[in-house]
């Protein structure tokens, strides 16, 4: 009698609990329109789309499907593909296009026209595509071009936008001080193009415009395939030197020109669906670029992006069917998960990131140690080199989902060198040559392993999250059989202590890729650059800074190749970044509802080229 | 004697069964308290006198006690017999009680005139204003000092005699037959007890009032008792009229709590003092519980139980070897 | 003197205690699980090459399955486990004992300027939020077992210190430190001869309490994964659990199994320090035992107990009929 | 002279607010000469002049282009008009903006855990305290002496793996659409409800079962007090001495552990709210302790800090409306 109180409130209170989860329904499942849900694992969405802005999470996906860029680029293949630009070329000194009878840039010519030393840059001639609109319905005209260009290489106007980096190689240079124009680089019918000698007619006005670049044929990638184009019409009034365009504290019209995207990419957003936790993108009917049969080139009206904050969840969604196709990929351990899915498919795509482990070859004065003395020498780490054994972290640590990396770190493509691999055979008969090495090098040998001659073990720490503990015991494994020590060792989540700049570890672990796109800076960020750049183990060695600078600079695109194959093996035989293994790619779609999901190198299922391929698979979901 | 009697105990018996041992608290008293009457009841702290009080007005908590009586007889009724809500009724309208501790035992967080209006809600079918009314004037016959402001005070701002004063007005609120009083004036100063005591007799004979006092303070005793019950280790070891007893205690332990209290017509320096400790009420000595005390225990003492003889009519003791004999105390008193 | 003597025989105390029993012989088996870890288990889980295939269910010879994302034991992470816990719990209980003790008795006893001092700063420690602060400390310090205690100690003593300072003020107020004063005793003479055996009791007693709390605490530290990256603990485990996707897979063996350690070592300091408490301070005895005792004995007994009170039949006549 | 104490209470709180602003403002402070160094944006194949250009940018940013009495000073002014500052999110929202938008969802779990638990355990609590040794009572403290020793995030996880993934009872993870969804519809609500379900559960059996054992000894504690067997003599019924006599007064240890609780209210989900994906502070927190944000760190403590404060201040003035001895003079503690 007493307790009936207690108990009719925890009776109401399970009543109402349970009551409730009766009523459980999902959007995506009673959803029969052409809307694709998008799974995104992220902590959290951007509410601002300035593509310039972050290149974390979300941010950059969003940004590049509102915007566009000049040309898309195709990594492996090494070809551009008109956007915004429907056609360009490098220009002759006469201004005559450098493209062969096929449509092709004419690399051969350009390096006959430019190579002399009486020219300091390459002109460029881009012609846009008439069709391109802003989401607002204005054209896309050269004066938006000009903007988004003259502000990228203007620091007092963009702060350290993104774009600064990639806008490096454009001749238009403005002064860091007082962000007045030094030298122009950019020029259209407005702006001087005919008395500069590029000549632009009265019709071609607003779509074609002229760049002058760097000499080096890496100049134009970056330009063309990374810089999202930013409407004038909205911008052009807003920023100035006093509110930069990167601004972390925007005036409220800037901050509504962030928050209301106008683009010109297939997708625009649609503001009144979007909410901290869902990104709905709309495709524009007036979209320039179209299917070869004239249609639409993406199927999909509606992406539906929906923030999960962790994997599991977005892969629980998945499988709940709450969402279509899973924007991130999947660890090999989840495989099985959806092996006998119906309705799901599991895509496998090789990737492109080559782990390595990096070797501190050459510590600063005050980082050195004794242990680190030894990592100098290249006989110890060929010895390394030596005892890794690819396929047992691959079958261990990727539970065979990967693919072998060779010494040069690049699997496949114009630039794969086999030369680069410097050790192969068994790994037996590695191992001998790995123990013959360190036999010589170090007399002081227990059955536990190698002693300096100060007694102490031949031991390492390798810094890494704790995500690669495991990696790292596995390799602690590998290296036990040669007789060296290495320990896993956690760094920071922030750079100051990660150790890494300032040289102040033993090893760590790096991912590395190298691509035609990305050659000419990654070498030099990988081996060259000692400030704060990837080249963690400060590798120095003149002849390879040499190669990697005639590499940048040459316009000879076969002598280029044959110079990244010639770098890779210089690279490879400093033994400095060890090649672990290449993870494959895999990522998991919903086949109820959409069928035609591709995948590529490095991308999951997810990918604009899905997008253009998908077709509804006519039956409703379960 | 009994019949006309106003409470009536026969036999009453606590014990407290506990992890250790069972506490054996009271081992069977009698006792009869007369109309008008003032019937003290003394003895050392932890021999039980308290625990009775509580015991026959049904305040003790079952578990963790246990409680049987042969009788418990007020005014005609068995209050054994009657449930929690019929007790309820006699407690504080028939009989009631001062307590020791008037800080304590006032409920820190209500105020004082709440806590008297209570009484004369509950059972003088008062209402409110009536009620506070009567407070007042409760309170202003203990001779507490502006009892309307002192109404709405709370325990914490009032001085202790004022405490205590209070409680004594909560007694005598719905002018009980019977009070019980358990120590009134033990945390008190000496000044304000005198005051307090002034006011408790004054109290009592206004209102005819019978009063239970419990107490180990023989010259309280002295001052406002008829009769007395000594109390020793959960037995009465003596009983008589005051007089009597306070100037011929037949037990030893009697003499003991006697020869204890300091008096300004002796010269003692020294107090006497009882030598030991009140026996661990779990393992009492065997025959009679104060033999290891005593000074005039013999063999007997150690192995029998004395009983209850009777010296004279109106003086009981239980000892073996009675320090007075029956006539001299009579003697005296006639 | 009294204390002193108490101390010596405290476990055996706990050990008479029912419910220390049970902590005591708990806390034994998940100390000698945490030393003797690498005789009893049958895989080392810190060693890759005793690894088996990933997200095996229980069985022979893993007892409890493996782990789907590294493929390690799980009974042999469960033993291992102990040891971070234990550890972390019993360095920091003691370590707040003495913080909290030291700030108690100086507040109680040092005077008023500590004694204002040392409360407000209570009173700032009180505000703060705890996990957040934590949070940002290990980020800026790094992540360690020496830093969660650390971090545990800093926050932990308020509370224990406010109990002994107001143990310390009745202690003050008591005759005998009174009598000590007025002898001459020196104030540091008092604290240590005096105050601080009045507190030890207490002393004890939250420490074992207080570890108990911390291994909860430090479990969901380690959760968070703010613990030491590189060891085993069952906070850890359960984060990887829950990030290696045992609720995916239905794994349950993965996620009940560190929550049992959990369960069991706290429960284990738990009871002791219950017991302590009831030890130190029998009017804490739980009413429940009591009840207990009051069914166990028959009413018969009961009957004999009352019986036993009245005077001896003979003499009980004579007492009777003497009665007025 | 109940005036003076209510004076007092908040004369103290804010000099005790001013020492939390200022640990809030050294803290993240600690070790740091150079915030570029620390928060500079992520890696890039940087030149000289632009990691240089980079770092001016982020010195200013933070503020460390001042000295640091002009930092702190810059501190103040800033706080006191409400700005609690910006978070180095993309688009640099306002870190008061984004606690505004976090804050009602961890709410939704706190409060309803706090109202479960303060109801259910109060009313366990004083059942078992009533009913004292018997079977209900034994229950009650067996139960508490096995639950807590159970952490809320193991039976979160336990909870989310059976009823949530296993029988599918309830959403093992916050559907996504909640938030974005929510216009107060009754079904709008209900999915709330749904989806707070066993966070709230998880969390609140700790709650129920330490508020009833608290509830429960302080009760019987006071049941043992003298002006308890006061009032009985005075012949009030059991009622009466229960609920005017023993609640009362059993109250004041839970309205001091109630305000603790407040005070805990919004940082207390921060690992229930990580398991079940909840958008909350506590994985607002989390985010921006994953993605070094510290001004948004920062202004999630000071906010929590400035709450607990609040929190502890109406307790101890309600504290002192329910026990008028606190008020007079000493302090409850």
């Amino acid at each position: 009698m007493k307790r009936s109180p207690a108990k009719m409130l925890a009776v109401l209170l399970a009543l109402a609990f349970l009551l409730s989860g009766c009523a459980s329904r999902f959007e995506r499942l009673e959803d029969v329109s052409s809307a694709l849900y998008i799974a995104e694992v992220a902590s959290s969405f951007p509410q601002t789309f300035m593509p310039w802005f972050s290149r974390d999470g979300v941010a950059p996906t969003i940004s590049s499907m509102i915007y566009s860029t000049l040309l898309s680029y195709d990594d492996i293949t090494d070809t551009y593909q008109p956007n915004l630009a429907a056609e360009w070329a490098y220009l002759d000194r006469q201004g005559q296009p450098l493209i062969t009878a096929d449509g092709r840039v004419d690399y051969a010519r350009l390096e006959e026209e430019y190579s002399g030393k009486d020219t300091a840059f390459i002109s460029v001639r881009f012609a846009l595509n008439p069709q391109a609109t802003w989401s607002d319905g204005k054209p896309v005209t050269v004066r938006d071009i000009v903007f988004t260009f003259d502000l990228a290489t203007n620091q007092k106007r963009s702060n350290h936008a993104g774009a600064l980096v990639w806008a490096n190689d454009l001749m238009h240079k403005y002064d860091q001080n007082t962000g007045r124009l030094r030298r122009q680089g950019i020029y259209t019918y407005d702006t001087g193009a005919n008395e500069a000698g590029y000549p632009v007619s009265e019709a071609e006005k607003d779509h074609v415009f002229y760049f002058e670049v760097s000499k080096v044929l890496g100049a134009i990638t970056p330009l063309v395939s990374t810089i999202l184009v930013l409407p004038e019409h909205i911008y052009g009034s807003l920023v100035s030197i006093e509110q930069p365009i990167n601004n972390t504290d925007p005036s409220p019209e800037l901050r509504h020109a962030y928050e209301n995207p106008v683009g010109c990419g297939p997708y625009q957003l649609d503001r009144a669906n979007t909410n901290s936790q869902e990104i709905v993108l709309t495709r524009r009917a007036d979209y320039h670029l179209k299917a070869p049969d004239g249609g639409a080139l993406y199927k999909v009206d509606v992406l539906k992006f929906v923030l999960f904050q962790e994997i599991n969840v977005a892969i629980y969604a998945l499988k709940k069917g709450h969402v279509d196709v899973l924007d991130a990929s999947v660890s090999a351990n989840y495989a099985r998960l959806f092996e006998h899915e119906p309705g799901i498919s599991l895509f496998s795509a090789p990737g492109i990131f080559a782990q390595t482990l990096v070797i501190n070859l050459n510590p600063p004065p005050e980082r050195m140690n004794a242990m680190r003395e030894q990592l100098t020498n290249p006989l110890l780490r060929k010895a390394i080199a030596l005892a890794i054994d690819q396929d047992t972290l691959i079958g261990y640590v990727l539970s065979g989902r990967g693919r072998k990396v060779p010494m040069g770190l690049v699997r496949e493509g114009v630039l794969h060198n086999p030369q680069a691999d410097l050790i192969q055979g068994p790994m037996e008969e590695r191992l001998r040559q790995a123990n013959e090495i360190l036999d010589s090098l170090y007399p002081d040998k227990d059955d536990k392993g190698y002693r300096l001659s100060s007694g102490s073990r031949l031991s390492f720490q390798v810094l890494g999250s704790p995500g690669e503990q495991d990696m790292i015991n596995y390799l602690q494994v590998l290296l036990q059989k040669i007789g060296v020590e290495v320990r896993y060792a956690p760094k920071g989540n922030s750079p100051e202590n990660t150790y890494l700049y300032g040289g102040n570890f033993d090893m760590t672990l790096q991912g590395v890729s190298f691509t035609p796109a990305n050659v000419d800076i990654m070498m030099n960020a990988h081996y060259c650059n000692l400030n704060r750049s990837s080249n963690y183990g400060r590798l120095k060695d003149e002849q390879l800074n040499a190669r990697i600078a005639s590499m940048r600079t040459t316009l000879n695109r076969e002598y280029k190749y044959q110079l990244v194959q010639e770098i890779e093996e210089l690279a490879a035989a400093h033994y400095y970044k060890l090649p672990l293994y290449c993870q494959d790619v895999l990522s998991a779609a919903r086949t109820d509802r959409f069928t035609g999901w591709v995948v590529s190198p490095g991308v999951g299922a997810f990918n604009m080229d899905s997008l253009s391929r998908l077709t509804p698979s006519g039956q409703k979901g379960r | 004697m009994s019949q006309d009697a106003l409470l009536l105990v026969e036999g009453l018996k606590v014990i407290f069964p506990t992890d250790a041992g069972i506490i054996k608290a009271v081992e069977g008293i009698d006792l009869a308290i007369h109309p008008g009457e003032c019937l003290a009841l003394v003895g050392e702290s932890g021999c039980g006198k308290s625990v009775s009080s509580l015991a026959i007005l049904g305040l003790l908590g079952t578990p963790p006690a246990l409680v049987r009586a042969q009788t418990i007889r007020f005014d005609g009724q068995n209050l054994q017999a009657l449930n929690e809500q019929q007790m309820a009724q006699i407690r504080g309208k028939d009989i009631a009680m001062i307590f020791q501790d008037a800080l304590t035992a006032l409920n820190p967080v209500m105020s004082i005139g709440r806590q008297l209006d209570e009484v004369f809600l509950k059972h003088c079918g008062m209402n409110k204003s009536q009620a506070k009314e009567a407070s007042i004037e409760a309170l202003r016959a203990v001779g507490v000092s502006s009892p309307a402001q002192r109404y709405r005070q709370f325990p914490h701002q009032l001085s202790g005699g004022m405490r205590q004063r209070v409680l004594i007005a909560m007694a005598f609120a719905a002018s009980p037959k019977l009070i019980i009083a358990d120590e009134p004036t033990t945390a008190l100063d000496v000044t304000i007890q005198m005051q307090v005591l002034e006011e408790l007799r004054a109290m009592q004979r206004k209102s005819g009032t019978a009063l239970m006092l419990i107490t180990h303070d023989l010259s309280v005793v002295n001052y406002l008792a008829d009769r007395i019950l000594v109390m020793y280790s959960g037995k009465i070891v003596e009983t008589g009229p005051v007089k009597q007893i306070l100037k011929r205690p037949a037990h030893p332990y009697t003499e003991g709590l006697l020869t204890s209290v300091p008096r300004l017509d002796t010269c003692n320096t020294r107090f006497y003092q009882i030598p030991d400790q009140v026996p661990n009420p779990m393992n009492k000595p065997s025959g009679c519980h104060f033999h290891p005390r005593c000074s005039h225990a013999g063999e007997l003492c150690k192995q029998t139980v004395p009983s209850l003889r009777s010296l004279s009519p109106q003086r009981e003791v239980r000892c073996h070897f009675p320090l007075q004999k029956g006539e001299g105390g009579d003697s005296q008193h006639a | 003197m009294r204390t002193t003597r108490r101390k010596n025989n405290l476990l055996a105390m706990i050990w008479h205690h029912p419910q220390g029993q049970v902590g005591l012989i708990l806390a034994g088996l998940l100390v000698f699980a945490a030393v003797a870890a690498p005789w009893i288990t049958p895989f080392d889980p810190y060693d890759v090459t005793q690894r088996a295939e990933k997200g095996l269910a229980p069985g022979w010879p893993h007892l409890l399955g493996t782990s789907i994302s590294t493929g390690q034991d799980i009974f042999s992470m469960l033993i291992y486990g102990a040891r971070v816990s234990l550890l972390v719990g019993i360095v920091t209980g003691l370590a707040i004992a003495f913080l909290g003790a030291f700030m108690g008795i100086l507040a109680g006893y040092g005077g008023r300027f500590w004694d204002t001092l040392i409360m407000r700063l209570v009173d700032v420690m009180l505000v703060i939020p705890t996990l957040p602060l934590t949070i940002v400390l290990t980020n800026l310090f790094g992540k360690s077992y020496g830093m969660i205690i650390f971090i545990f100690t800093i926050f932990g003593w308020v509370g224990l210190a406010r109990v002994i300072r107001s143990q310390v003020l009745v202690l003050k107020s008591s005759n005998y430190i009174k009598a000590a004063q007025l002898a001459g005793a020196s104030r540091r003479y008092i604290m240590f001869r005096h105050i601080l055996p009045g507190v030890s009791n207490l002393l004890i007693m939250s420490t074992a309490l207080t570890s108990a709390g911390i291994m909860v605490a430090e479990a969901g530290l380690s959760f968070l994964g703010l613990g030491d990256p590189t060891a085993i603990s069952w906070g850890k485990m359960l984060a990887e659990a829950q990030s290696g996707g045992a609720l995916l897979f239905g794994h349950w063996w993965w996620i009940i199994a560190p929550g049992i350690g959990i369960f069991l070592s706290v429960f284990a300091f738990m009871r002791i320090g219950l017991a302590l408490e009831e030890v130190f301070n029998p009017r804490m005895k739980r009413s429940g035992m009591l009840l207990r005792l009051f069914k166990s004995i028959n009413g018969s007994y009961i009957q004999e107990v009352f019986d036993a009170m009245d005077d001896r039949p003979e003499t009980d006549e004579a007492g009777k009929e003497a009665a007025p | 002279m109940r005036k003076g104490y209510v004076l007092e209470r908040i004369l103290y709180t804010v000099f005790i607010f001013f020492i939390v602003i200022t640990l809030n403002f050294f803290i993240p402070r600690i070790g740091v000469e150079d915030p570029a160094e620390r928060y500079y944006p992520p890696q890039g194949n940087l030149t000289d002049t632009e990691y240089s250009i980079i770092k001016q940018l982020t010195r200013k940013q933070y503020g460390f282009d001042v000295s640091g009495w002009q930092q702190y000073l810059r501190y103040l002014s800033q706080l006191s008009r409400g700005d609690l500052g910006t978070s180095l999110q993309a688009g640099s929202p306002k870190v008061s903006t984004l606690i505004a938008q976090r804050l009602p969802w961890t709410l939704v779990l706190s409060l309803s855990n706090m109202l479960i638990s303060v109801t259910l355990g109060l009313l366990l609590g004083t059942s078992a305290a009533w009913n004292r040794g018997k079977f209900a009572d034994r229950a009650l403290m067996n139960a508490s002496t096995v639950m807590t020793a159970l952490p809320a995030f193991f039976l979160a996880l336990v909870f989310s793996l059976y009823m949530g993934f296993e029988w599918g009872w309830f959403p093992a993870y916050t559907e996504p659409d909640m938030v974005a969804s929510f216009d107060w519809s009754w079904r709008a609500i209900a999915q709330v409800a749904r989806n707070a379900a066993l966070p709230v559960i998880s969390m609140s059996i700790g709650g129920v079962i330490s508020y009833a054992q608290g509830t429960r000894n302080s009760v019987i504690a006071v049941s043992q007090e003298d002006f308890i067997t006061t009032a009985r003599a005075k012949g009030m019924s059991t009622r009466t001495v229960k609920y005017r006599h023993v609640l009362r007064n059993a109250m004041l240890p839970i309205v001091t552990s109630l305000g603790m609780s407040v005070s805990g209210l919004i940082g207390g989900s921060v690992v229930i709210e990580q398991i079940f994906n909840w958008n909350g502070m506590g994985t607002l927190f989390l985010t921006a302790n994953n993605t070094n944000d510290y001004p948004l760190m920062m202004g999630i403590m000071l906010f929590l800090s400035s709450f607990a404060l609040l929190a502890n201040l109406v307790t101890d003035l309600l504290y002192s409306l329910l026990d008028p001895r606190v008020s007079a003079g000493g302090g409850r503690r």
